[in-house]
């Protein structure tokens, strides 16, 4: 019960997080770790489907569709090296 | 006042999920930033993901995976229909993200920024350029 | 080549034969470029600070005043939603009943959420499929290389990852990726095969050697990866697996629609050969999501397969 | 068994299929020729299905799969249904081949064929929408829409059409995200997704007097996130910068088709979910009625102050989907009957009007500003008749099409005494306003490029495609319009069977 709280009062601060930050890779990160922990509350929800498919989705290839992107922008902006 | 506090100890992951959604529809309205409009849409979706998976959940039952021969199973097992649901919600909107963030990479490329005031300024000076050359 | 900068001495080095004239020209229409665009960034950026000191002050304020009654009236909404977690609330009714009750019987599926999805509502599952497909077709139609998409800095760019990549400029990723890649694609292949038994499917299955193909990718170079994945093997690949998807179920509806019988065998629940089409479609359905993960990741670094 | 009833699955399956076996085609000739007979056959199959329902006057479920109805999915067709479906197939064959010549000017070789993907998944997800019985298939097929939408916008690959995909990308996934949540929270109080249950347990809902607030708050946010995909006036931002720099058939199938598959979907949820006196009780057709009216005046006023046709045109479909709006807000089965009427007639003129535009655009100076398309019409008089016919069907010209839809509009204010004033006033404001902005354009492309000499210039080289198009698209414009009382009637009949 006191977990499920936690959990969610870490999801809302992930999501205003997101917001307030000026770096974009901070706020993917935070992203990623809201994505993280909202597979946790799906399966303590006991949804595992759900959890399986989030982890790899939601955190995993998301995210990193997410860095390539930030990659091709910055790259393109010349701070690459 | 009592009926929101009993609300948000029962109720607490759809609170969690409607203020998850606000936030998400608050950055998707007001990021400049493309990529942090993105994410907000994100969290906007699997908001509403986590509020379907609350309602199928039900105290003291577990997931769907039956063994063979198992009776009386609807009072053992959650609601399989909001994970299918959600299953189908979080394809589609991985699908979204990876097909806006091409979006964002062409647009970067041509005009340089992400922000999306700078770029209406932009297209504005395009068009005032192609109508008097 | 960086280091020792200036036009000159570039110019003399262009003489003496040391660098080729594409990196001059490289060199030089990078730097028009972004003249150019700093210029109109500039621009862009005076006019837009203008706008946002007048305009966007008023809108800012009326958006977020709008959300918080948006948020408020949603909240007054939801509590007065059934409580969470009560087994007599209304999305516990017949409907899902049928489903935990006969769903064993019915489609052979131990796991009742991948019988659910891939039997009693198997179109919402084929519209998925397609929207999968219909994302990775548009991320081609918007990265991969054509006339109006392409960069000298961007080619010189992935040029030169692609050799640090044939170099050993990556040891410890390589030496990592050998080990984990086998056991990342042996889970995916689990997760996929076991549909039915235990939690997991073609989706998150998929997911996960969709990953590990970007790994290896990343790893290895993706000349590496084209050895054994081309952008024709990507599109005849897909569309087998979708059609196949289309055709096993576009039967089932057939069938279903006209009332008749369904000769596939459900087999023994529990056992891998069993469950009627879910086995296959589960299959089908990984190695949609396998290539379409990692077609959109290669279109996105490299804007081809 | 009955063939007939597997139409509906027929033709969603076969689009489908289309588009999936178009990956393996690279020439963009054929995948063109593949579209189009595809178009053909469910455009034919639809034309049977409407016949067999309007003559049984008959509403069908056809199921998908072997489970009856609260398990598995379902579709379900009837005379509008049909009706629907055949007038998708046939204005986006006709859009196609009036719109070729710049399919294959503006994209480029290696991507028509992805272009005509899309163009497969996006009549398959449209059929989708209108033939489903089952909320959740909807709101996937509704993603297809959105996705293969952006896609038909952003094809020409050029600085402004990008930035317009992105613009409406956003309001379209605010618009999902709302239609989602109005779905997720439906199903938390009832336990159903498909309409014939959920219907049921919403009437029982309704004299049990539980969830009335969540209702109301269900149905408004489904409406909003409708509005906001089918540009109803305070969202409409997004079409013209989009409808501007998409490609000719682009531009007409998205403005007359897709727009009009998401107010179909609302249409059918008011009739088969929530009932019409349901919605009309929580004034909610106030709300849509008083948009309605503002789209039509605004979006009109707008129009008369643009310059560029293509914007123009666009912000013309924002009035007429205002019109659609306010047939809705009447309330009253009359009023939705009117407002179909309107999504057929403005379907058939602005898809006619925006091939025509681009024909103009391609045989003229190749500018899209009003000055540079003068003479246009004489370079090619079958693309000046067709803006004539198409405009005056916009405007509501007795003969033609659009003429049917305001009468329609005007008779079903009439029957509701409290909206009647206010909906006289702003059709007659409205219809004077069209045809204001109407008459700038055709004086110009009719008229001489310099004044003094009234030299036309040579005649353009026909485009035999494009002809063939436009001469089709008059005559059922015409046919609409001479016959309109059996569409009504087919209309009539389809909305009483939805109840």
């Amino acid at each position: 019960m006191i977990l499920d709280y936690v959990l969610l009062i870490f999801l809302i601060l992930c999501a205003i997080g997101t917001t307030i930050t000026k770096n974009l890779l901070d706020a993917v990160i935070i992203f990623m770790a809201y994505s993280s922990v909202m597979a946790v509350i799906w399966a303590l929800l006991q949804s595992p489907d759900l959890a399986i498919t989030e982890a790899a989705v939601g955190a995993g290839v998301t995210g990193i569709l997410f860095f390539i992107t930030l990659k091709k922008i910055h790259s393109v902006k010349g701070t690459r090296d | 006042m009592t009926n929101m506090l009993r609300f948000l100890t029962e109720n607490h992951y759809e609170a969690g999920a409607i203020i998850l959604f606000g936030i998400g529809f608050l950055n998707l309205l007001l990021q400049d930033n493309l990529i942090k409009k993105f994410i907000g849409l994100n969290i906007m979706d699997t908001a509403v993901y986590l509020f379907l998976v609350s309602q199928g959940y039900i105290a003291g039952h577990t997931a769907p995976i039956a063994t063979v021969g198992q009776k009386a199973l609807a009072s053992k097992f959650i609601n399989p229909i909001p994970s299918g649901l959600v299953l189908t919600g979080i394809v589609v909107s991985v699908s979204v993200t990876a097909f806006s963030l091409a979006l964002v990479q062409r647009l970067y490329k041509k005009y340089g920024t992400l922000s999306l005031d700078k770029v209406l300024v932009l297209l504005k000076e395009d068009k005032e350029d192609e109508s008097n050359p | 080549m960086k280091e020792n900068g200036g036009k000159w001495e570039k110019f003399f080095k262009w003489i003496n034969g040391e660098t080729t004239i594409d990196s001059v020209i490289l060199e030089n229409s990078r730097k028009k470029r972004f003249a150019k665009r700093k210029l109109r960034h500039q621009k862009a950026k005076f006019i837009a600070l203008r706008l946002k000191h007048s305009k966007r002050r008023i809108q800012e304020i009326i958006c977020i005043i709008v959300a918080v009654v948006f948020i408020g009236i949603l909240l007054k909404t939801a509590s007065e939603l059934p409580t969470c977690g009560k087994p007599d609330n209304p999305v516990n009714n017949e409907v899902s009943e049928r489903y935990l009750e006969k769903g064993v019987e019915e489609t052979g599926s131990i796991n009742l959420v991948s019988g659910m999805i891939l039997d009693y509502r198997a179109f919402d599952t084929f519209g998925e499929s397609c929207v999968l497909f219909t994302a990775v077709i548009c991320v081609a139609m918007l990265l991969k290389r054509d006339k109006n998409n392409i960069d000298p800095i961007e080619d010189q760019e992935l040029k030169e990852d692609e050799e640090i990549k044939n170099a050993d400029g990556s040891l410890i990723l390589k030496f990592v990726a050998r080990l984990v890649i086998p056991f990342i694609f042996l889970y995916g292949i689990y997760v996929i095969l076991n549909g039915h038994l235990s939690p997991g499917g073609g989706f998150s299955g998929g997911a996960i050697i969709g990953a590990g193909l970007m790994l290896y990718s990343t790893a290895y170079g993706q000349e590496n990866t084209r050895r054994f994945f081309t952008y024709e093997t990507f599109k005849k690949v897909s569309a087998t697996c979708l059609l196949i998807y289309c055709f096993s179920k576009g039967y089932s509806f057939f069938t279903g629609g006209n009332h008749l019988k369904n000769i596939i065998p459900k087999g023994i629940p529990g056992n891998i050969l069993s469950s009627g089409l879910i086995l296959p479609l589960n299959i089908c359905v990984g190695i949609i999501v396998a290539c379409t993960m990692y077609g959109i990741y290669s279109f996105f670094t490299k804007g081809d397969i | 068994m009955n063939l007939i009833h597997n139409i509906p699955f027929f033709s969603i399956f076969l689009a489908m299929f289309a588009g999936i076996v178009t990956i393996l085609i690279k020439d963009g000739d054929k995948a063109r020729r593949l579209h189009l007979s595809i178009t053909v056959v469910i455009g034919i199959m639809s034309f049977i299905l409407l016949m067999y329902t309007y003559t049984k006057e008959q509403r069908f479920t056809f199921m998908m799969g072997h489970f009856p109805s609260p398990w598995g999915n379902e579709l379900k067709a009837g005379p509008l249904e049909a009706m629907l479906a055949l007038l998708f197939s046939v204005v986006m064959f006709l859009s196609i081949i009036g719109g070729k010549h710049l399919i294959k000017k503006e994209i480029l070789p290696e991507k028509q064929g992805f272009y005509f993907i899309m163009m497969n998944l996006i009549f398959g997800a449209m059929l989708a929408i209108i033939y489903t019985n089952d909320l959740f298939t909807a709101y996937v097929f509704i993603e297809i829409n959105t996705i293969c939408s952006c896609a038909l916008i952003m094809a020409k690959d050029s600085g402004s059409s990008i930035i317009a995909t992105i613009h409406y990308l956003i309001m379209s996934l605010l618009g999902s995200g709302f239609i989602l949540f109005s779905i997720a929270m439906l199903y938390s109080i009832t336990g159903q997704l498909l309409m014939t249950q959920l219907k049921g347990s919403i009437m029982v809902l309704l004299s049990s007097g539980e969830y009335n607030f969540p209702l109301t708050i269900i149905i408004a946010l489904f409406t909003i996130g409708i509005a906001i995909k089918s540009g109803l006036f305070p969202f409409h931002t997004m079409l013209p910068g989009a409808y501007d720099s998409a490609t000719t058939a682009s531009s007409a199938i998205l403005s007359g088709l897709v727009l009009k598959s998401y107010i179909i979907l609302l249409i059918k949820m008011y009739y088969c979910v929530f009932t019409i006196n349901m919605i009309r009780q929580m004034r909610i057709t106030n709300l849509l009625f008083f948009l309605g009216l503002c789209g039509m005046v605004i979006g009109s006023l707008l129009a008369l102050k643009e310059r560029r046709i293509k914007r123009e045109l666009a912000y013309s479909s924002v009035a007429q989907i205002g019109y659609i709006y306010m047939g809705i807000g009447i309330g009253s089965d009359l009023g939705i009957e009117a407002a179909v009427l309107n999504i057929i007639a403005h379907a058939l003129a602005k898809a006619l009007l925006f091939t025509v535009v681009g024909r103009m655009k391609d045989v003229s100076l190749s500018q899209d500003f009003n000055h540079c398309l003068k003479c246009a019409a004489h370079k090619d008089p079958i693309a000046g008749i067709g803006f004539l016919v198409g405009s005056f069907s916009i405007i509501g010209i007795p003969l033609f099409a659009g003429f049917a839809s305001k009468l329609y509009l005007a008779i079903a204010s009439f029957i509701s005494p409290a909206k009647m004033a206010s909906a006289f006033i702003i059709i007659a404001a409205s219809m004077i306003l069209n045809a204001m902005y109407f008459i700038p354009p055709t004086i110009d492309i009719w008229s001489p490029v310099h004044e003094s000499d009234g030299n036309y210039g040579p005649r353009a080289k026909v485009s035999k495609s494009f002809a063939l198009s436009t001469t089709a698209f008059i005559a059922i414009n015409l046919l609409v319009g001479l016959n309109y009382k059996y569409i009504v009637h087919i209309v009539d009949i389809g909305i009483q069977l939805m109840h």
